[in-house]
């Protein structure tokens, strides 16, 4: 077996230095009659080719997102990422060592890590970040929770515009730990009156911009509201390329910024890993969930870095900590860090500029369209589109003429009839104008 | 080797990325909501981004550069084979939403990694989305919660044995548990007899850790969840240990209600400097009812993708919803990767062959280090505790940083927190036979030296490494969690 | 432009320190009148996106060997790389750094050519290897070259078993400098009369084993024929696996030992980078080719490894130098050193083995078609078929069907009538039984 | 920090490749010729692969990690998109022999990696087959000798400047001519003058790089140029350095009938260690027709594969053939990748940038260093001599060893060697200002403590290599090539 070092040889001696005579004595605690004596039932080692071939053909099964014209979003979405980044994540010093508990010789993933978080606070225009989340969903329901740590109160309240996947992990997690959650209805057209559902016993407000179908939110509204009622603004934001284009939550006053960073640097593999960003203000910091990375000084002086405020945490505090977060998604976050880093703000900005000029086509397009009505008045690279008659239906002939034409809202928002007609709809840097045009024409065609 | 911060020496007018011209446009739908501030993130070329992060790189310790024995942290080796699988365009660049018919291949490879996961350890079904351990420890909770909501009770309490990981108090009292410790007994091991004095109809479940962080098997774990299904609780396994006994036990036999699996532990997904991670979940008859959305549903051999409430079956009553999406499925396609390349033969041989390593590794120090728990064999890691320095003044911590100079990664230290000082030595499958006589003389000397009286030595360790010992103290005390440019008087320092 | 890390701003400063003017007047010494004022007739700058696509859309246009099924060889082979040769030749430690003219920061590269010249020794049963050359054909040239310096003879004989190409980079430098080469006629049967052709002017026999046609060499016989007439042997592997199966030509008396060693380690490539293997006896290491690494100690005492008896060399000796070359294919010994290691004497064994059983399971299918005759009595993974008619126009036809059906004599010999019918067909571990069963189908169906 | 060789560590029994089974046979035809004897190749397990050479790499200088200012050799950044796209399968995976039906993409990259060289330099045609630059020295030597043969003369003298690059007397002599070498004038250029005193009917050549291997553009070539036309030679150029001036003067624009280019220098194919490299010969109207085989021949704009004489259109008078297939595929698609990433105005710019670097650090350093000749402006590479050091009992070796531990590969020592201890140094366009600054100023001070009079210091440098200096006489005087078992005694050293 090409993976195990040890041969028949090495196994006997080592057995004769433990003074055992077979390995199975060293598992003798196992109760006899639940030892296995043989092989489960599942198949005998393959070689590598075997193995190739086997995945390969699996994977050849899927219609990979770059074979057709994409407009696929929804909270994930297609970038084109350097190949540097993917490069450099493989470095078997980045990729194949552990959360750096021993910082005299894990100072390149710490200081990867400082520089992720100033990149994250500054991003969002927070004053701290934490070393990554999951992703930006269990991230938003981390963020109510320490809403209800810092205010004391048990009640969030989620816009209409939050991503379905979200708010019902908020609501997953709030009901079994007895919380309240109120859930305003969906809203596809950026009409709700938010600020009508906060009052002084809600601990939070979880708004997303651009909101799940594309609006762009002003959350300085919002932000005063709350902070007037004593509670704390959650910014969500799943594309986080807006953010070169998009004026910070934290300018805005957002009280904690949770975003889905895998728009940059990291593939779509299917939903994940992703890696979750996670910022708010100095005050709250010890409310916090998540790693920290902090700088200090070594014995000689020397700047470094070392993982901080770990008092918060679970390995410490155990059943008395702010989050049971242990693994985070630190090569996710390495590789949003390497491409932010080749970015830099001027790419960003660039990136942001192109992706909107994008939708801002295929908008154009497709509301050109017989039958189709566009609903946003703003939006990033994301807008909501009604068409005549059943939208998933719509988006699986779309799929059959070799056009991967975005989400029907049915799919997250099933059994709700005035939301069967929408799709949403994504368009990035990667979709070139032969892409959108084929889009605007297949959909014509499937609607003719 | 101070390599400079980012900030330092990026610019915000510099890219290392080139992008199209883009399309003309009927003008900006950014409705006035547009940026008005500059962001402040620098930027370099692409042979500085090289340069920046492969110099980064080498101030870090790797699997691949050395033994890195971190018990409970499972240091193995990690092939890139499952690297090059999971970036197939096919795994890569497939959208969790686009149209399930465009994806059979990835819904056969869930459907195929949740045979293995069943089949291994002997349950019904697994909840694959959970997106690393202790999401995995949280979803087999709720779980545990939802079944016992469903047959009407409310029970309040969790018992968790003094050596868990912290993860499991902290999952328990996340979802609103109150948690009861458990004590170990001399052994190292829980006694069936503290379990059965705090059960009770207010007790939910037991989260036990079998092998145990002591890197002992529960001897009594089948009492143990006899006396805990008994008493109408649940008994919650955390699976951190698994690569231990792959093949040699499945934990559905030992009774076992749910476990979470660390696909990046046993399965060899990389840990890559922290995550991520991947923490399906497999669950007995009893909870596989209530696994959150998404889940895959087999119909007629085929894969079935089922992601709403609407759309579970009768029997399906699904508790909610962990995530976003479908799960971690670049660490689905490694993790099957490796299964496929191993086998049902490999992976019992791993397992094997880690314990194996493990217990050489304890008997060729037991003379110079004091087990704990006496001289007994263990399982996939050998724990010792700092009575081995007893009068040298030589803490664990000290003896931990003076392995660095000698090249190797320090053990999992003061963990678990029932030992004095512990040191929990895991090698892992993965280690030669050289590897180990290499990492064995290396320890050996170590603690010669230390029993010689060179505590200074130790307490100046590292000497060898990109940093000497660094001063969480003060990291702590006023904490510096992010880059700000330098005041005049700083930057004339 | 995202590879230049000047800004104008940087660039405006450096042209002050310098104390000129504009970058034009570094260029001052171009002859004004053939200074170039603006761009070449060129495109500009282009995105890495679109470049991707660009070169994306050229590969798509291309059959890759590993999408059918798949039977070419003829000096280069399709096999199994495991994925853990490709990453460490990326190391950028590896990958970017250049040939090691300072031992001190360059013992990863030394100590690897070290490992890998014995590694070539063994493999070919000789004394001593170098550490690399271009390819096997220019590597058989420049052992042609060897020899005449060795022999002070410039008299070549080529077997009719040498690939056709190999025989012609001889031939071709052989004519310009002056030198004899007496080529036999192409011999796919074997059959030909070697011995008779050498006499006391020769200075080297060249044999291929496996022939270009598949059959195994006696070299034994060969080597005492040539001794007798003080000439050299010289074998040439094409296909270095066979080594794993076959008697190393060191081993039957070869003098020098060429061979390509592209089948370990190394992609196709559409032909090349490669790597050729140079290995001879200790007595003739003062007129090898090539560079040569070797063991010593540093001021320390300490073991490393430097380049070595570059008195040799041309950048020593100038126009008196051994060869001409500089540049050799360092990257592609390091994969063939690491695919090597990973093999080990056990998987190259077994990996022979698995190609020489496809290779029979091949020819036994094939010789079943009617109007097809296999020509080989013995062969390692590849062997000749004689079809009726047209070969080139039966291999174009199985392309058509979706088969890779093996190389038509023609293509490298052409206007050859006798050998217009012959097809050479390779099988390695990479063919499944279904490849083999579906190039015997369809090779019958284009024949019926 | 020493690694201990595969044959230490590795063991014949041990394999890290599983194969398949193999497909059931009727027995051997290998007709007695099977391998006899054992081959004496340890293997290791991937684990054990992986570090070996992970580990051994550390070892190495490069690009990625700092500074590599090798005059000649042009170390500049290798982008990582090249090496992804020679690797997508239809480049990877494609046959030299497969139906040329099957490789129409292969060939249009053939055809467009041609326009771009000759558009570049201004030439008629291009042999893309040579595999390295002394490679394809050969090739354009012997079209040159093809074509006066082609006239019916023979020619035996071919004129080398002596500052000229090793091989260039190497392949002249390697093809059967006589070289003359011509002298340099004292400001570092050829001297028309002297050229002119040394053609006659018997000179079939000049090679003459450009700039010159001292950084500097050999000024009078037009006039060497005419006269070597006027005498009926060729005048083949060496342009191991056109990355100097791509985009700033078309070499066929200075009467060049002849010049190889390196990929992997000007156009960043990466080094490797030593290669592969890759030579295309670009040729003048009087040369294209000598091209040797294959080459590419465009009809209609479709790109036709000529492989063979009989195929050879009438005026196509190939030489032969220079090695086996079409040549280094693999960098034809990173050339061509780094060539449509930059374009026409970004290799211009890289030019531009390479020369302004190089003349940076002249100029800054014009204080501390002798530069042999004055102060003029150079190209690409400045060039220094040891006279900077006279007195000081340091010498170039010295001093670039000195450099080493100052984080920095040396300049390229002692070459060319027309100059007294030589010291060259190529930064090339990918240095930041930030990391000039750098380098200038750790050469500005070790160059203050070589004046200081720190000699001991300089000769006992490096200290912090992995190796101290290495001992390459003794290496010469009983090479040791290939490992081999120690001896008894040895092994109880």
């Amino acid at each position: 077996m090409r993976y195990l070092p040890l041969t028949d040889a090495d196994r006997g001696d080592m057995l004769a230095a433990i003074g055992v005579s077979s390995v199975d004595d060293l598992f003798a605690d196992i109760p006899a009659d639940k030892r296995l004596d043989g092989l489960v039932d599942l198949p005998r080692a393959k070689s590598e080719m075997e193995v190739e071939r086997t995945l390969s053909r699996l994977a050849a099964r899927n219609v990979a997102a770059g074979s057709v014209p994409f407009f696929v979003g929804a909270g994930a979405y297609r970038h084109h990422v350097p190949a540097s980044v993917d490069h450099l994540i493989q470095r078997s010093e980045f990729l194949t060592s552990y959360t750096p508990y021993q910082p005299e010789i894990a100072q390149g993933t710490l200081q990867v890590l400082f520089e992720f978080q100033t990149q994250v606070a500054r991003l969002t225009g927070m004053e701290v970040a934490n070393a990554s989340m999951y992703d930006g969903s269990t991230g938003t329901a981390e963020a109510v929770l320490m809403a209800h740590r810092v205010t004391r109160r048990r009640k969030a309240v989620l816009a209409g515009g939050l991503h379905p996947h979200y708010r019902e992990v908020v609501e997953t997690l709030s009901r079994i730990a007895g919380d309240e959650v109120v859930a305003l209805p969906a809203d596809p057209t950026a009409g709700e009156d938010l600020l009508a559902a906060i009052d002084g016993t809600v601990s939070c407000v979880v708004v997303q911009t651009p909101s799940f179908y594309g609006h762009l939110i002003d959350l300085a509204a919002v932000a005063e509201k709350a902070h007037a009622a004593g509670a704390l603004l959650i910014a969500v934001v799943t594309e986080v390329v807006s953010l070169g284009a998009v004026e910070a939550p934290g300018a805005l006053g957002a009280d904690i910024v949770v975003a889905e960073g895998q728009s940059i640097g990291n593939p779509l593999t299917f939903g994940g890993p992703y890696v979750g960003l996670f910022a708010t203000r100095d005050k709250f910091v010890r409310q916090m969930p998540g790693r920290l990375c902090g700088e200090t000084v070594d014995a000689d002086g020397t700047r470094g870095f070392v993982l901080t405020l770990s008092t918060r945490e679970q390995h410490i505090r155990r059943d008395k900590a702010t989050s049971n977060i242990c693994t985070n998604s630190g090569l996710c976050a390495l590789a949003f860090s390497i491409h932010m880093t080749l970015l830099g703000e001027t790419g960003l900005t660039r990136l942001a500029a192109l992706n909107h000029a994008a939708a801002c086509d295929l908008a154009d397009r497709l509301a050109a369209v017989p039958g189709v009505t566009v609903l946003n008045d703003t939006f990033f690279n994301e807008f909501t589109i009604r068409v005549p008659g059943d939208a998933a239906a719509v988006v699986e002939k779309l799929a059959e003429k070799g056009v991967l034409g975005g989400v029907p809202v049915s799919r997250l928002e099933p059994g709700k009839p005035d939301l069967a007609d929408l799709i949403v709809v994504a368009a990035t840097e990667t979709t070139t104008d032969d892409d959108r045009a084929a889009f605007a024409t297949a959909l014509a065609e499937v609607l003719a | 080797i101070e390599e400079p911060l980012l900030f330092e020496v990026g610019r915000t007018d510099v890219t290392g990325v080139d992008l199209p011209e883009a399309p003309a446009t009927s003008g900006s739908r950014l409705g006035g909501l547009g940026r008005k501030s500059a962001i402040g993130l620098p930027g370099l070329t692409e042979p500085e981004t090289m340069r920046h992060y492969v110099r980064l790189s080498r101030q870090n310790h790797a699997i691949d550069l050395g033994t890195y024995p971190l018990g409970s942290c499972t240091m193995k080796h990690n092939p890139r084979l499952n690297e090059r699988m999971a970036r197939l365009p096919g795994f890569a660049d497939i959208h969790p939403l686009q149209p399930a018919s465009t994806v059979a291949g990835a819904l056969d490879l869930m459907k195929q990694l949740a045979h293995w996961l069943v089949t291994m350890t002997g349950m019904e079904a697994v909840a694959l989305s959970p997106k690393a351990g202790a999401h995995g420890e949280l979803c087999g909770m709720v779980a545990i919660k939802a079944a016992i909501e469903a047959r009407g009770e409310t029970r309040s309490v969790v018992l968790v044995p003094e050596s868990a990981h912290g993860t499991n108090p902290a999952t328990a009292a996340l979802i609103g548990y109150k948690v009861v410790p458990v004590p170990a007994r001399p052994d190292g091991t829980v006694d069936p007899a503290e379990v059965k004095a705090r059960l009770s109809p207010d007790v939910a479940a037991i989260m036990l850790t079998n092998p145990n962080t002591c890197g002992l098997f529960e001897r009594d774990v089948v009492e143990i969840a006899d006396a805990v299904h008994a008493a109408g609780a649940f008994f919650y396994g955390d699976g951190a240990n698994f690569n231990a006994i792959v093949g040699k036990v499945k934990p559905g036999d030992l009774g076992i209600d749910a476990m979470h699996i660390n696909l990046h532990k046993t399965f060899s997904t990389p840990h890559g400097g922290g995550g991520p991670g991947a923490g399906p979940v497999v669950l007995s008859k009893a909870l596989a009812p209530f696994a959150p959305l998404p889940f895959i549903r087999v119909e007629d051999g085929e894969p079935v993708l089922v992601e709403n409430e609407a759309d579970a079956a009768g029997g399906e009553h699904p508790f909610g919803r962990l995530t976003a999406f479908h799960g971690q499925m670049g660490m689905y396609v490694r993790a099957l990767s490796y299964m496929l390349s191993h086998g049902a033969d490999g992976l019992r041989q791993a397992s094997e062959d880690a314990v194996l390593s493990a217990n050489y590794i304890r008997a060729r120090l037991s003379d110079l280090f004091h087990a704990p728990f006496g001289g007994r064999p263990c399982m996939h890691e050998a724990l010792f505790d700092d009575s081995s320095f007893e009068g040298t003044g030589i803490t664990t911590l000290d003896f931990a940083k003076a392995m660095i100079d000698e090249g190797y990664h320090p053990m999992t230290m003061y963990f678990p927190l029932v030992v004095h000082g512990a040191m929990l030595i895991e090698p892992t499958e993965s280690e030669s036979r050289a590897h180990l006589d290499l990492f064995i003389g290396a320890l050996r000397d170590l603690a010669m030296r230390a029993k010689a009286g060179e505590a200074e030595a130790f307490r100046a360790a590292p000497q060898l490494a990109p940093r000497r010992r660094l001063d969480e103290t003060r990291a702590a005390r006023s904490p510096k969690l992010v880059w700000k440019e330098p005041t005049p008087a700083e930057a004339a320092e």
